[in-house]
């Protein structure tokens, strides 16, 4: 049987290793991963879309999904934690000691993911609103569609410093070094549920538990992925 | 990095049969609002051009209310065919069928606005029926316009995966798509693998063009 | 009576407009529309083919309606099966000579092919003379060849009646004798209606049984020619008897 | 709601600029490659069509490499001109004006090539100047083609936010346009906010295309 | 010597091809162009013209090199600055018909407006009678009006030379009469020399000091034509002297 997994963009590269995983336990089951913005996951659940497994990047997008009954609340978990850090590009001279630090001049643009519609900005948002610096940092923005568009940004040294998560920053150690980390009001955390109308229900429970068994964690690991 | 061979496949199946879509709903509009004259007609063009004018993901997400389970002709198509078009290859068509039509249907419709109707006129007396006219004469006078017009349409749509992701996802070996394939690399940080993917799709790109265009002859022999 | 038309039509044009209103009706096999440039005679012989439609009036032939605005009869051009040659011959510039001329031929939703297939075609393009450009492009011909092909194109479907807008204009001197010839002799055996719009005074002296006399797109009646032997007579002959024409450099 | 003025004015300005810059660029190499031959002329055009093949996205990156800070043609402008197109409108500008380049090309193209050349023969006989042949008899000849090709790619610049937004960040009040902030609602699940914005594009769009429209006269008075 | 011209042109058709090898000389201020349909008239004039390159020979006018394949001389068809009338007409279909005559009086990049402003262009219009469809697009005007309007275009930019293909053939016979004369009269006016391609013995009569014929993509000679008052000849005299041109009729 065919089992559909829509996963959030950042969890592209650790899903892509543990579907094969799951397969060779599981050999009458096929993966399909299907990778987008958490966001237009949502959307293609709500309409319809054939889909059994849902990875959200971060816990609103999921809420909404449950809100609508989209989700089988009850087999609902969280399986990764992620963190927020700050990066900026290897070659630069210096790196901000704190977040304060980001308001000064010489921090001309900042990427930070459109908190309209990006997890990652939402979080960037609420950590730089509670520490007093969003209408300081606001006008410095560079919005990006999505958190790896903000680690290009930073990475080619188109701006001088960035928001994106632990794992991102892990992917181009030889291109941007991690100033510090951002400590979020909540942990980010990554929710996994079956969808409600999945149409192999035995399947999308046992992908659900296999995430959370040692063997996927350790994989989620090697991508900087931290235990829930 | 075989793998592109699949994704290739799907990309040349998807723009493929959207090319086909184009080329008849493109050129029977084309050539109705060229033709003829009705209140509204300018509005109608217009109108026909937005889905160039819209972002593809939000295309996408219009299509997604229209076609899913839910939405109202999909769930016609549900019940009544048993036919969803979420998640599926023909989906993808669909979606890139539509972002590619103004292409096809605006150069359509002014390569049949330069036709002299005279030529129309000369096959009516010689008692050739209006749709063998069409053919024969109109068609085949009006077809440079047109094929320059669904080239761009096949170009574009190898190239869609706004709108196509949003309605057709990116299930690899299903629906994933070269310009999605090369996207998620990109987003991935595989660029190795994007300029691979990248070049593929180019060279892919080059020679189905270079082909059409060998097809065609020119307006006429011995002209440059 | 073979021919019996009505015409009303007006142009707008920016600052002149112009008016067409006639009517003539001929029992010739053989009739001439003469009359100075810009009267209207091509707009009358378009009417007629059903390629313009009049404002009012009617197209009778045979003494069937082929356009009455009163009785709400407007026959489509396929149906009124009239070959017509234009004045600038619209030959269908993506199909070679031969394609050009078997067109008509053909009824399905295919062009003919390149190959001459038809003993018709193949008839007329030897009697024109198109066999070293049959496999030609329209832009590829002089002058003459290509008002001979759109001659036999009209030609070769053999239709019920055959208008011709200035069909020698482009010809040179023998050849324009040759095809006027052929045309008189295959009048006779097609046993067609035939109207010719022509400036030339031999055409009307070989060609016309009657001829209507257009201006300022207005008929006067057509006027039956002097009885004459039908086909071939001696050219200076000709040029003499037409010297009725005069009247019209007085016109001017 | 009021905000949609500002990103609407900028969306405007952007697809204008693109708008200019493929008329000049897009008319050129149409006439180029319809009037003159040489090898690899047939790839040349299949390369020019190829912005129209890539997702956009991928495409804005490529961009970026070129264009940014460190990037080959970046840096050089930096330095000659104290140019930097990054993060700024015009490079919204360059972005949607290569995205959208194929279709006024093609179209220019195709418009050029179905010019009777007798006409541009007669202008030469009177001793009209080759530079003035093209302004008074080519290019009013083949208006009606490129025109079409010009109304579809201020569509798909006005549309574009793919590339635009890789090369021109989401500044709200600079480079934030239309299309951008659709996708922004959209991917929030601001459905109001979208169908508000969509409704904005949408009719921004059919005035521009119908006003544009308008502005060219039919191929001949008194034709349909 | 006016025209010295030799011309190597070589045709490929799909199975036929075309050769045209010719060479005259001629020192008639009036020349005619006259032979069968298809011999390579207007190819001629056209190479003469600059609008087709030859393979190979030479174009001279007054002892100025226009064409020389050997000094690779080949004047852009500007600078030769020869009017040419085309046998289609080539008007400029988005031009009325003031804007068509006034096109070659404008030099710069924008094209003439609507409304008559050259004393030149009113003075044709009035010459040709196009007075009333002044504002009319070529697609609006009769075959005649056509034609006029292209002589009109060629003549009012007073050019070094005038190459007519066929200038009258669309025409009715008083008009022909009258142009031919106009031209005529333009002719010792202007002081400048003319070709004509004609297939009318009329125009050879009236306009041409000597005669090139051309069959077959070659030319024979330029003959002097018998002396004759220039001008003003009553027409039965006319067609008399052109009986001389019967060899045509048994050419072909
Ligand atoms: N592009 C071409 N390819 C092949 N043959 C051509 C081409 N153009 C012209 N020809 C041939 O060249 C010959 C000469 O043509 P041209 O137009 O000079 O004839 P012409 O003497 O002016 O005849 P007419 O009196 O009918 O106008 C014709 O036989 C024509 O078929
Ligand atoms: N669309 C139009 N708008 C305005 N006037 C027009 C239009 N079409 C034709 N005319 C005018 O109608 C008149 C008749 O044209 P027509 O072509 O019938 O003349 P004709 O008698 O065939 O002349 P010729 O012998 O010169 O071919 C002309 O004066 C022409 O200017
Ligand atoms: O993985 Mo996300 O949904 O692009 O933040
Ligand atoms: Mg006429
Ligand atoms: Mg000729």
């Amino acid at each position: 049987a065919e089992l559909t997994v829509s996963a959030a963009a950042s969890l592209t590269n650790a899903f892509r290793e543990l579907a094969p995983l799951y397969e060779a336990k599981h050999p009458d089951t096929k993966v399909q991963l299907n990778f987008a913005g958490s966001g237009a996951l949502l959307q293609q659940i709500a309409k319809g879309a054939p889909v059994d497994v849902f990875a959200s990047a971060d816990q609103v997008t999921m809420n909404q999904a449950q809100e609508q009954g989209l989700i089988k609340a009850d087999q609902r978990s969280d399986f990764v934690s992620n963190s927020l850090v700050v990066i900026v590009p290897l070659q630069g001279s210096g790196a901000p000691a704190s977040i304060q630090d980001l308001a000064k001049p010489a921090y001309e643009r900042v990427a930070i993911g459109l908190p309209a519609s990006v997890p990652v900005g939402r979080y960037t948002k609420s950590v730089l609103e509670k520490a007093g610096l969003w209408a300081a940092i606001e006008p410095k923005m560079i919005g990006a569609q999505n958190v790896r568009q903000a680690l290009d940004y930073v990475a080619r040294g188109e701006v001088d410093a960035g928001f994106v998560y632990a794992t991102d920053a892990a992917i181009m150690p030889d291109k941007v070094k991690v100033a510090f980390t951002a400590p979020t009001q909540d942990p980010i955390l990554y929710p996994i549920a079956p969808v409600a109308s999945a149409a192999n229900a035995g399947a999308a429970k046992s992908f659900v538990d296999f995430v959370h068994t040692d063997e996927a964690q350790a994989v989620m690991a090697k991508y900087g992925f931290g235990k829930p | 990095m075989a793998d592109a061979w699949i994704p290739l496949a799907l990309t040349l199946k998807v723009a493929g049969w959207a090319t086909l879509l184009n080329l008849i709903f493109g050129v029977a509009l084309g050539y109705l609002l060229a033709r003829t004259r009705f209140p509204g007609r300018d509005l109608l063009d217009a109108i026909l051009t937005l889905p160039m004018v819209m972002p593809p993901t939000v295309l996408g997400y219009y299509l997604l209310v229209l076609l899913g389970r839910n939405g109202a002709f999909g769930a016609w198509l549900q019940s009544t065919f048993g036919i969803n078009l979420i998640f599926t290859w023909q989906g993808a068509v669909l979606a890139a069928a539509i972002v590619a039509f103004p292409l096809t249907f605006k150069s359509a419709r002014a390569a049949f606005e330069v036709v002299e109707p005279q030529y129309e006129q000369a096959a009516r007396v010689l008692r050739i029926g209006e749709m063998a006219i069409f053919f024969r004469v109109t068609l085949p006078l009006a077809w440079r316009g047109i094929l320059a017009g669904l080239l761009l349409a096949f170009a574009r749509a190898a190239g869609e995966f706004g709108a196509t992701l949003m309605v057709a996802g990116s299930i690899p070996g299903k629906t994933q798509t070269l310009s999605i394939a090369v996207y998620e690399a990109v987003q991935a940080g595989q660029d190795d693998l994007a300029n691979f993917l990248v070049l593929v799709t180019s060279l892919t790109c080059i020679v189905v063009l270079l082909v059409a265009g060998r097809l065609v002859p020119g307006r006429v022999p011995g002209q440059s | 009576m073979i021919w019996d038309v009505a015409l009303r039509k007006r142009f707008e044009g920016r600052k002149h407009s112009f008016e067409l209103d006639l009517r003539f009706q001929s029992n010739a096999r053989r009739l001439v529309l003469f009359g100075p440039s810009g009267a209207g005679k091509s707009m009358t012989l378009k009417m007629i083919a059903g390629l313009e439609t009049p404002d009012g009036g009617h197209v009778r032939m045979n003494g069937v309606d082929m356009f009455d605005r009163d009785r709400r009869v407007d026959l489509s051009p396929q149906r009124r099966g009239l070959a017509y040659v234009f004045q600038d011959y619209a030959l269908f510039p993506h199909l070679t000579v031969i394609q050009n001329i078997a067109f008509g031929l053909h009824l399905g939703l295919l062009n003919p092919g390149r190959s001459l297939r038809h003993e018709a075609v193949r008839r007329w393009i030897q009697a024109f003379h198109l066999e070293s450009v049959a496999n030609q492009y329209p832009e590829q011909l002089s002058g003459g060849q290509r008002q001979r092909t759109a001659l036999a194109r009209a030609l070769v479907a053999e239709p019920r009646a055959l208008l011709l807008d200035e069909p020698f204009a482009a010809l040179d001197r023998p050849l324009r004798k040759r095809l006027r010839d052929e045309l008189a002799r295959l009048q006779a055996q097609l046993d067609i209606p035939m109207i010719l719009i022509s400036h030339d005074e031999e055409d009307v002296a070989v060609l016309a049984d009657e001829m209507v006399r257009i201006e300022h797109g207005q008929a006067g009646q057509a006027s039956l020619l002097p009885a004459r032997a039908r086909g071939g007579r001696s050219e200076p002959e000709a040029v003499q008897s037409t010297r009725e024409f005069d009247w019209i450099n007085s016109t001017l």
